[in-house]
C-alpha cells in the first residue's frame, strides 16, 4: 500500500465495520440538483478522501451526512440503523463530528468557550478554565497549537481557526470525524501534525472522512477514495491502491478533460521558463521593521516578476504583504510602490493600484448577502470610483459575468455569494481584485480550497497579469502551499522570526528546499 | 418606483437569481413594500369599513401629513442604519432647525431665505454626529444620544424656554410649505418627492451602494478601499439634512418655534424604519417601506380616535394594534401571501363601493 | 374677526347636528397619563352626562407631545363635528389646526392655555396660573415670618411650557417684591419624570442645604419634596402644586405647608358646560377669557378636599355651588383674551 | 469579579495571546471597566473640587440610589444586547410591576407577598417579548416597542390614570427594601449583588456564554445547534425581570404606585451598557460596565444642579458633559492610558484630603 510509508498502519478490525453510510441521495437547490443518487460508506478505523471539481457537492453531502442540511430524497444510516440529525448537535451526540468548510468560530469568545460551545466544563456549577484546559490542552498540543485559553477567538489567524474547529471536533470524542478542507488553510508544518493525528484516530477505529483538493495529499494519507462530479459518484470508495493521480482527475473531470489539461496535473509550472526578463521595481521595501512582526527587511519586486514568500506560522511573510498593501505601517523603513508612493491605508494603496486578495475571503473578501455581480463590481465602482456616480448596472453585470464565467464561478452572477460553493466564492474574490485591473497584486493564499484545474488556470491568469499590461505588473503571492509556490513563482524569499533569511530561484526552487530553509535553525 | 427596492432587498433572498425572472421579480415585491403596504391598506380599510368617516379624504390627508415630519426623519434613517449606524439626534435636530428658523423668522429674514440657514445647518449637524463618531470611534448610537440631547439643549437655550410665536403667517412661505398644493398638503408632496429621489439614490448610485455595502460587511469593506468615513459622514449628514427639512417643514406648519417638541421622534422614525424592512444589522435598507412604516405609525393612532378608546387604554391599544400590523406583515412576507392578498383586494372593493 | 366667524358658524353646525341626534362633542389633552388631565376629562365627561344628548370623547397622547396631541385633535375635529374643547400645553403648535377646525365650522373652547391669535379661538377657560405661583409664594412668605433671610429655590419640570413658566415667574416676582432678604434661586430643571424629578430635588436639597424653602410648580414637584423632606428630615419648607392623591397625604402630614390646586376639574367642567350651551342653544361661544379660581389647599381643607378627590359624583357634589355662582353670571368672570397668562 | 469579565471582553488585539499573563491581564484591565470606572471617578473628583458638598456621602449615596433602578435594568439589558437583542419594554414592565404590586397592597395583599406575583410577572412579560421575537421573526426592537406601549398601557389602565397610594407605609416592606441597611440604601445593595451575580453568569456559566455565543456568531450558532429560541426567551426574561426588580424597589421607596414613572428609561439604560462596553452589535457585554455607566448617567444630572446650570442650558450642559465623559472614556481605552491613571489618581488623593 502507498500509505505504508506514513507509518504502520494499524490493521483494522476485520471485516471492516461500515459506520457511517449514505444512499441514493438528492438534493436540490432552487430546483437546481445539487446531489443526484450519491452515496458513500465510511467504514471504522479508515481516512476516507472525497474529492471533486468545485461545486461538485462535496460540502453539500457531508452536511448531509452531519445533520446540518437535509437531503431532499435518500437515507443515512448509522451502524445500519437510518437517522435523520435535526441538527449538527444532535449529529455529534450520536458520534458523527463536522468541521465544516465554513468555520463556525465565535470571535467575541475565548479559545476554551469556542472548544466546547455547548458548555465549558463546570467546577462548582460555575464554568472552569483550568478543568477546560486539563482537557484540552492534550489534544491542542497534538496539533501544535499553543494557545492561552483565554485568548480572544477573533484575534487567532485563519490556520489557529482551523486548528481550533478541528480540536473542538475531537473533543466531542466522535466516532466519525468529517473535516471539510482542513488542510487549505494550514501550513505545511500544520499539515503534518494533523495527518499524524489522523492516523491515530484511525487506529482508535474512528472513521475519518476529508475532502480536500490536494490530491498528492489524498494519496498520501487515506485508504479509499470517493469522487464526485456534478452531484454524482463517480469513482465510490475505491481503494487508494487501485487508483493513482490521472485516474482520479479523470474521475473529476471526466475523460475529456483528464488528456487535453495537462496543467491539470500537479506537475512543473507551466511559463516558469527563464525566457522572461523582470521589468523596472514596483515594489519597494527598505529595512522595514515592525515590532515582534519584521525586522529591517528589504525586497525589491520587478513587474514582470511574481515573488513568492513563504515561512513558519508568524515569520513575517504576511506582514510585508500587510505593509505593502497599507494594511500596517513599518515603524522605521521605508515602502514604496510604482510611482514611489508609500502606502497609507488599505484605500490609498488600492488607489495607488495595489490588489490585495485576502485568505480569509468570508471575513475580509465577501459581501455573502449581495449577488455575485455586486461583489466583483465592488472595489472598481465603490473603492476606485470607477463607473461614474449613478448606476450602469447592465454594463457592471455584464463586467462581472465576463470574470466569473473566465474563472469558471458556477452559477450566474446574480446569485447570492453566500450560496456559492467555498471555492467559487474564492475565485469570486479573485474576480473582485482582476477587475480592478491593478498594477501591484499582492496574493495570501490566492487558490485556497480551488479544485486543481481552476487553480491551474488562476495561476495561468496570475502569470498572464505579471507578463500582459503596458510593463507588466509585480506580484507577490504568500501561500501554505508550497507547490503553489513552485509552480508560480520566479523567485521565492523565505522568512524566519521576520527576516529574510533565504531566496530560492531555478532549480533550487523545489518544495524540499522551502520547507528546509523554512525550518532551518529550528533543530527538529 | 418599488422595483429598484425590492429588487435590490432580496439580493438577500436565497432564491434570486435563480428561477424565471418573471417568478422571482414578482416573489420579491411580495417580500418586500408589497407588506408592509398591504398592511398599511388593510389598517385604513378596517377603520373605514368600521367608521367611513375615518377614510374621507381630508382624514386620510391630515393623517398623511402628520406622518410626513417622523416620515422625513424615517427616509434619512435608512441611510443610517443602512450602514450599521443609528441617529438618535433626529428629533433634536429637528427641533433646532424649527428654532433657528423661528428666531430668524421672528428677526426680520425672509422666511424663504432662513432655508438657506437652516437646511446647511441640519446637514451640518448630521456630519458632526459622522465626525465625532469617527474621531472617538465611539458607536453612534451613544454618539448621537448625546448631541440629541446638545441640539434640543440649543434649540431650549436659543428660544429661552419659550415658544417663538406671532411669525408673519401670511408670508407665501407659511402659506405655501404650511399650505396645500393641488388641495394636498405640501408637506404630503415634499415626503413623495424625497421617497422617490432617495430610493434612487440608495439603489441606483454609487453612495448608495457604498452604504449598504459597508453595512453589509465594513470589515470587507475596509479591504476594497471603500471611503468608509466619508460614507459614514455623508450618509449621517443626509439623515440630518431630512430632519432639518421636516424641522423647516413644521415651522411653516406650526407658524411657531417651540424648543419643546420632537421628543422621542428617534424612536418612531427607527421604528418606522424597520417596519418597512429596513435591517438594523446593516446592509439592507427600503426607504418606501420606511415611508409606509411613518404612515401605519400614524394611521393607527389615528385610527383609535374613530373607535373611541376610552382614555385609559389607547396606550395599551395602540400597543396592542402596532404589534398586530408587524405580526400580519410577517405572516404576509412568509406565506407567498397570495390568499391575503385576494383577500385583501376584496376588502377594499368593498370599502370603496362603501364610502363611493 | 375670523374668530366671530367661526363663532357663528359653529352655532350653524351645532343646530345642524342639535336637531334629534345626539351631539358629537369631545375634549383633547395634552397627556393622558397625567392627573390634572385626567382630573380636566372627568369634569368634562360630567358636564357632558349633566347637559345629555352628548356623545362624548376624550383623546390625548400616551406622553407629553405637542404635534401628537395635534394630529388627534385634528382626527377629532372630524368625528366630533359638532364641538370640541382643546387642552393642551403649547398653544403654538394648534395655531393653524384650531384655525382649520373653526372654518370647517367646529366651536372650539380653548381650555388651560390660552390660544394663539391666529388659531381662530376666541373663548378660552383657565387659571390665571401667574397668580397661582403668586398664591404660593404668598403662603410661604406667611410662614416665613418678618423679614425672612436665607435663599428659596424654585423648580420647574420642564421649561417651556407657558402653564409652568408663569407660575415660576409668579412666585419669583412676589419673593422679590415682597421680601428682600430672601434670593430666589432658578427655577432650575426639575423634570415630570417622577423618579427623575426625585433625584434633580434631592441634589437641589443637598445643593442648598441651608435654603428656607424648595417650591416647585408642577405636580411631582409636591410629593417628591415632600418625601424629600421626611426623609432628610428637613426644617425647610417645601411645597408644590397639583392634588395627587400623594400629595394631599403630604399635606395632611404637614410634609408639604401648601399645595395650589388649579382646579382642573371644575376647569373641565365650566368649559365643557359653555360649549355645550352654546351649541345646544345655537348662540355662538363667549369671548375672551373665562378666569377660573385656584385653591390653596392646607392641613385646614385637606380632608375636604381628598373626600373630593375619591370620585366625579363627589368632586361634582363639592363644586357645585361654585359651579352654579360661576355660570350664573359669565360675562362678570370674562376678561380679555389678551389678559391670559 | 473583573477578571473573567475582562478577559472575554479583551477587544480585537493581535498580539494579545503572545503577550506574559499579567501584561495581557493589565492591558485588559485598561481597555475595559477600568476605563469606565476611571471616567466616573474624574467627573465625582471634578464636581466634588469645585463642589466639596458634593462628595459628601449622603449626597454620593443618594445618587447611587437614584441610579440603581436604571442601574438593574441595564444590568438586564446586557444580556439583550449581548445576544444581539434590545428591549425596549424595560420601562413599561417597570412600570407595570409597579402598578400591580401598589394594586395588590393597595387591595391588603400582604406587601412582601406581592413580590411572588410581580417578580414572576415581570419575568414573563420578558419571555413574552423572547416568544413573540421568535414566533413572529421580527426584530425584538419592534416587538418590544409594541410591548412597551402594552404594558404601560396596562398598567395605565390598572391604576385607571391615577396614583396609587395611602399604602401602609410602615410596613417593613417599605422601611426595609425602601429604606437603608448599615446606612447604605436598600437598593444600592440589590444593585451591587445584581453586578456580581450577575458578572457571573455573564462570564462563568453555560448560559451567559450561549447567550455571547449566539451574539458573536449566529450562523454558527445554529450550525453548531445551541439553543437559539429558549437562549432569548430566557436572556429576556432576565431582562424582563430585573426591571421587575427596579420597580419593586421603586414602589418601596416612593411608597405609592404612579402610571406615568418610567417613561423612556430604555433608552437610558442601553446608553448605559453601551457606555460600559457592551456592543450592540452583540457578543461582548459587560455588567459591571452597565453599572458604572448608569452612575456616571446620575452622576452628570446631579453636578449640573450644584453648577446652577439656567433650566434652559440644562439639556445642553446634559449632551455635553455626557459626550465629554464617553470622549474621556474612549481616549482611556486607546492610550494605554498610563499618564491619565496617574493624573486622575493625584486629583482623587487631593479631592479626599480636601473634603476630609
Ligand atoms: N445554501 C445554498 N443555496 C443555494 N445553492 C447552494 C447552497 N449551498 C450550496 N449550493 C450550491 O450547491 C452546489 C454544491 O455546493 P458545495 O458547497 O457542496 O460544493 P463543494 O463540492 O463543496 O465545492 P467546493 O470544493 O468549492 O467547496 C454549488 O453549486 C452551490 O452553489
Ligand atoms: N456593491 C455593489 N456594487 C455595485 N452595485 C451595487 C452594489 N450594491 C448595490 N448596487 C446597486 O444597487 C442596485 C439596487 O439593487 P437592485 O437589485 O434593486 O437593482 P435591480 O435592477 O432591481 O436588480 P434586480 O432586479 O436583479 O434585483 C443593485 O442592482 C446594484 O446595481
Ligand atoms: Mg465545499
Ligand atoms: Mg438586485
Amino acid at each position: 500500500m502507498p500509505a505504508e510509508h506514513v507509518g504502520p498502519p494499524p490493521v483494522p478490525p476485520h471485516p471492516p465495520r461500515t459506520v457511517l453510510a449514505a444512499t441514493a441521495v438528492g438534493k436540490r437547490y432552487d430546483g437546481i440538483p445539487v446531489l443526484a443518487e450519491a452515496g458513500i460508506t465510511l467504514r471504522a478505523g479508515e481516512v476516507h478522501a472525497l474529492v471533486g471539481e468545485n461545486g461538485a457537492g462535496k460540502s453539500t453531502l457531508v452536511k448531509i451526512l452531519s445533520g446540518v442540511v437535509r437531503p431532499d430524497t435518500g437515507r443515512v444510516l448509522l451502524d445500519g440503523r437510518e437517522v435523520a440529525f435535526a441538527t449538527s448537535r444532535q449529529a455529534s451526540a450520536a458520534g458523527v463530528a463536522l468541521v465544516s468548510q465554513e468555520l463556525a468560530i465565535f470571535g467575541d469568545l475565548s479559545v476554551a468557550e469556542n472548544l466546547f460551545p455547548h458548555g465549558l466544563p463546570r467546577r462548582a456549577g460555575l464554568t472552569s478554565n483550568a478543568e477546560a484546559e486539563r482537557r484540552a490542552r492534550p489534544v491542542l498540543d497534538e496539533l501544535g497549537l499553543r494557545l492561552r485559553l483565554d485568548t480572544r477567538a477573533g484575534d487567532l489567524d485563519l490556520a489557529d481557526r482551523q486548528l481550533l474547529e478541528i480540536c473542538r471536533a475531537l473533543l466531542t470524542e466522535p466516532r466519525v470525524l468529517i473535516l471539510d478542507e482542513p488542510t487549505s488553510a494550514l501550513p505545511k508544518e500544520a499539515v503534518d501534525r494533523l495527518a499524524a493525528v489522523l492516523l491515530r484516530t484511525r487506529g482508535r477505529g474512528i472513521a475519518v472522512l476529508y475532502i480536500s483538493h490536494y490530491l498528492e495529499e489524498v494519496l498520501r494519507f487515506s485508504q479509499r477514495v470517493t469522487v464526485l462530479r456534478d452531484g454524482r459518484v463517480t469513482l465510490g470508495g475505491a481503494e487508494i491502491a487501485t487508483v493513482d493521480l490521472a485516474a482520479l482527475v479523470t474521475a473529476m473531470l471526466g475523460e475529456e478533460h483528464a488528456a487535453p489539461e495537462p496543467r491539470a496535473a500537479p506537475a512543473p509550472a507551466p511559463a516558469s521558463g527563464p525566457a522572461r526578463e523582470p521589468g523596472a521595481a514596483a515594489v519597494v521595501l527598505d529595512s522595514v521593521t515592525v515590532p515582534g512582526r519584521l525586522d529591517r527587511v528589504s525586497l525589491t519586486a520587478r513587474r514582470r516578476e511574481v515573488v513568492g514568500l513563504a515561512g513558519l506560522q508568524g515569520a513575517g511573510h504576511l506582514t510585508v504583504l500587510e505593509v505593502t498593501g497599507g494594511r500596517a505601517r513599518p515603524a522605521s523603513g521605508s515602502v514604496r510602490l510604482p510611482g514611489g508612493v508609500a502606502p497609507r491605508s488599505l484605500r490609498q494603496a488600492t488607489g495607488h493600484g495595489v490588489a490585495f486578495v485576502p485568505s480569509d475571503r468570508k471575513r475580509y473578501g465577501l459581501m455573502l448577502d449581495r449577488p455575485v455581480w455586486e461583489n466583483i463590481t465592488s472595489v472598481s465602482w465603490l473603492g476606485l470610483h470607477r463607473g461614474g456616480l449613478l448606476l450602469h448596472r447592465r454594463a457592471l453585470v455584464d463586467r462581472a459575468a465576463r470574470s466569473a464565467r473566465s474563472l469558471r464561478v458556477d452559477g450566474g452572477v446574480h446569485r447570492r455569494t453566500g450560496e456559492l460553493s467555498g471555492g467559487n466564492q474564492q475565485k469570486v474574490v479573485f474576480a473582485k481584485w482582476l477587475d480592478t485591473d491593478p498594477s501591484v497584486m499582492l496574493l495570501d493564499d490566492p487558490t485556497r480550497g480551488v479544485d486543481i484545474r481552476a487553480r491551474a488556470e488562476m495561476h495561468a491568469v496570475i502569470r498572464a497579469l505579471a507578463d500582459e499590461g503596458r510593463e507588466g505588473r509585480a506580484v507577490l503571492v504568500a501561500s501554505t502551499d508550497l507547490s503553489e509556490l513552485v509552480e508560480l513563482c520566479d523567485r521565492v524569499l523565505v522568512l524566519q522570526r521576520g527576516r529574510i533569511v533565504d531566496e530560492l530561484s531555478g532549480e533550487r526552487l523545489t518544495q524540499q528546499a522551502l520547507s528546509v530553509s523554512m525550518n532551518a535553525g529550528f533543530a527538529g | 418606483m418599488t422595483q429598484p427596492v425590492t429588487a435590490e432587498e432580496s439580493t438577500a433572498d436565497r432564491s434570486h437569481g435563480a428561477g424565471p425572472r418573471g417568478r422571482a421579480w414578482r416573489r420579491r415585491l411580495m417580500r418586500d413594500e408589497l407588506g408592509v403596504s398591504l398592511v398599511l391598506v388593510l389598517l385604513v380599510a378596517a377603520a373605514g369599513i368600521a367608521h367611513p368617516a375615518f377614510v374621507h379624504k381630508d382624514n386620510l390627508l391630515s393623517i398623511a401629513q402628520n406622518s410626513s415630519y417622523v416620515g422625513l426623519m424615517a427616509v434619512g434613517m435608512v441611510f443610517a442604519l443602512a450602514m450599521r449606524e443609528v441617529d438618535l439626534s433626529v428629533g433634536g435636530t429637528y427641533t433646532l432647525c424649527l428654532v433657528v428658523g423661528a428666531v430668524l423668522i421672528r428677526d426680520g429674514t425672509d422666511p424663504w431665505l432662513s432655508l438657506l440657514v437652516t437646511l446647511p445647518l441640519a446637514a451640518l449637524l448630521g456630519a458632526f454626529n459622522g465626525l465625532v463618531t469617527t474621531v472617538l470611534e465611539i458607536p453612534s448610537f451613544i454618539v448621537t444620544l448625546g448631541t440629541a440631547m446638545l441640539y434640543r439643549g440649543m434649540a431650549l437655550a436659543l428660544a429661552d424656554g419659550r415658544q417663538i410665536s406671532n411669525l408673519p403667517a401670511g408670508n407665501s412661505f407659511f402659506t405655501v410649505l404650511g399650505g396645500t398644493v393641488l388641495s394636498v398638503p405640501t408637506s404630503v408632496w415634499v415626503l413623495l418627492v424625497a421617497l422617490i429621489v432617495f430610493t434612487v439614490v440608495l439603489t441606483r448610485t454609487r453612495f448608495g451602494a457604498q452604504v449598504r455595502a459597508i453595512g453589509s460587511n465594513p470589515e470587507a469593506a475596509r479591504f476594497s478601499g471603500l471611503p468608509i468615513t466619508r460614507t459614514r459622514i455623508k450618509a449621517l449628514a443626509l439623515t440630518g439634512l431630512m430632519s432639518g427639512v421636516a424641522g423647516a417643514l413644521a415651522l411653516a406648519f406650526f407658524i411657531a418655534g417651540d424648543p419643546t417638541v420632537g421628543q422621542g421622534y428617534e424612536l418612531t422614525a427607527i421604528a418606522a424604519c424597520i417596519i418597512g424592512g429596513t435591517s438594523l444589522a446593516g446592509g439592507r435598507g427600503s426607504v418606501p417601506g420606511a415611508v409606509f412604516g411613518s404612515l401605519i405609525l400614524s394611521v393607527v393612532a389615528a385610527a383609535l380616535v374613530f373607535f373611541q378608546v376610552p382614555i385609559n387604554w389607547t396606550t395599551f391599544a395602540t400597543g396592542a394594534v402596532i404589534l398586530l400590523a408587524v405580526a400580519l406583515d410577517s405572516a404576509l412576507r412568509r406565506s407567498r401571501g397570495v390568499g391575503l392578498k385576494q383577500g385583501a383586494a376584496a376588502v377594499v372593493s368593498r370599502l370603496f363601493r362603501r364610502s363611493a | 374677526s375670523s374668530g366671530s366667524a367661526g363663532g357663528g358658524s359653529s352655532a350653524g353646525s351645532g343646530s345642524g347636528a342639535g336637531s334629534g341626534a345626539k351631539l358629537k362633542m369631545g375634549i383633547a389633552v395634552a397627556n393622558i397619563s397625567l392627573n390634572f388631565a385626567h382630573e380636566m376629562v372627568l369634569g368634562a365627561q360630567s358636564a357632558a352626562d349633566h347637559a345629555g344628548g352628548v356623545d362624548w370623547t376624550a383623546v390625548g397622547p400616551p406622553n407629553t407631545d405637542g404635534p401628537a396631541e395635534q394630529q388627534l385633535f385634528t382626527s377629532l375635529t372630524s368625528t366630533a363635528h359638532d364641538g370640541v374643547v382643546l387642552e393642551n400645553l403649547d398653544p403654538p403648535i394648534f395655531t393653524r389646526p384650531a384655525a382649520q377646525a373653526v372654518a370647517k365650522g367646529v366651536p372650539i373652547v380653548a381650555l388651560d392655555t390660552s390660544p394663539t391669535p391666529g388659531s381662530g379661538v376666541t373663548f378660552y377657560v383657565g387659571n390665571d396660573n401667574y397668580q397661582l405661583g403668586v398664591e404660593l409664594a404668598q403662603e410661604t412668605l406667611k410662614r416665613l415670618g418678618t423679614d425672612p433671610h436665607g435663599t428659596v429655590v424654585v423648580g420647574e419640570p420642564n421649561p417651556g411650557t407657558p402653564v409652568l413658566d408663569s407660575r415660576a415667574k409668579g412666585i419669583k416676582d412676589t419673593l422679590n417684591a415682597k421680601a428682600p432678604g430672601i434670593t430666589v434661586l432658578g427655577p432650575f430643571q426639575t423634570y415630570s419624570d417622577p423618579a427623575q424629578n426625585y433625584s434633580a430635588w434631592l441634589s437641589q436639597v443637598h445643593a442648598q442645604p441651608h435654603a428656607l424653602a424648595f417650591l416647585g410648580v408642577g405636580d411631582a414637584d409636591s410629593y417628591d419634596l415632600a418625601r424629600i423632606k421626611q426623609q432628610e428630615k428637613g426644617s425647610y419648607l417645601v411645597a408644590g402644586m397639583d392634588v395627587d392623591a400623594k400629595t394631599l397625604e403630604d399635606v395632611k402630614a404637614g410634609l408639604d405647608f401648601v399645595t395650589i390646586d388649579p382646579e382642573h376639574f371644575l376647569k373641565g367642567y365650566i368649559a365643557t358646560t359653555l360649549l355645550i350651551d352654546a351649541v345646544k342653544q345655537h348662540k355662538s361661544l363667549p369671548q375672551g377669557w373665562f378666569e377660573t379660581p385656584g385653591l390653596v389647599v392646607d392641613q385646614s381643607n385637606v380632608d375636604a378636599i381628598i373626600q373630593r378627590e375619591t370620585s366625579a359624583q363627589a368632586a361634582y357634589s363639592w363644586y357645585k355651588s361654585q359651579i352654579d355662582s360661576l355660570l350664573g353670571d359669565v360675562a362678570a368672570n370674562l376678561k380679555p383674551l389678551s389678559d391670559a397668562r
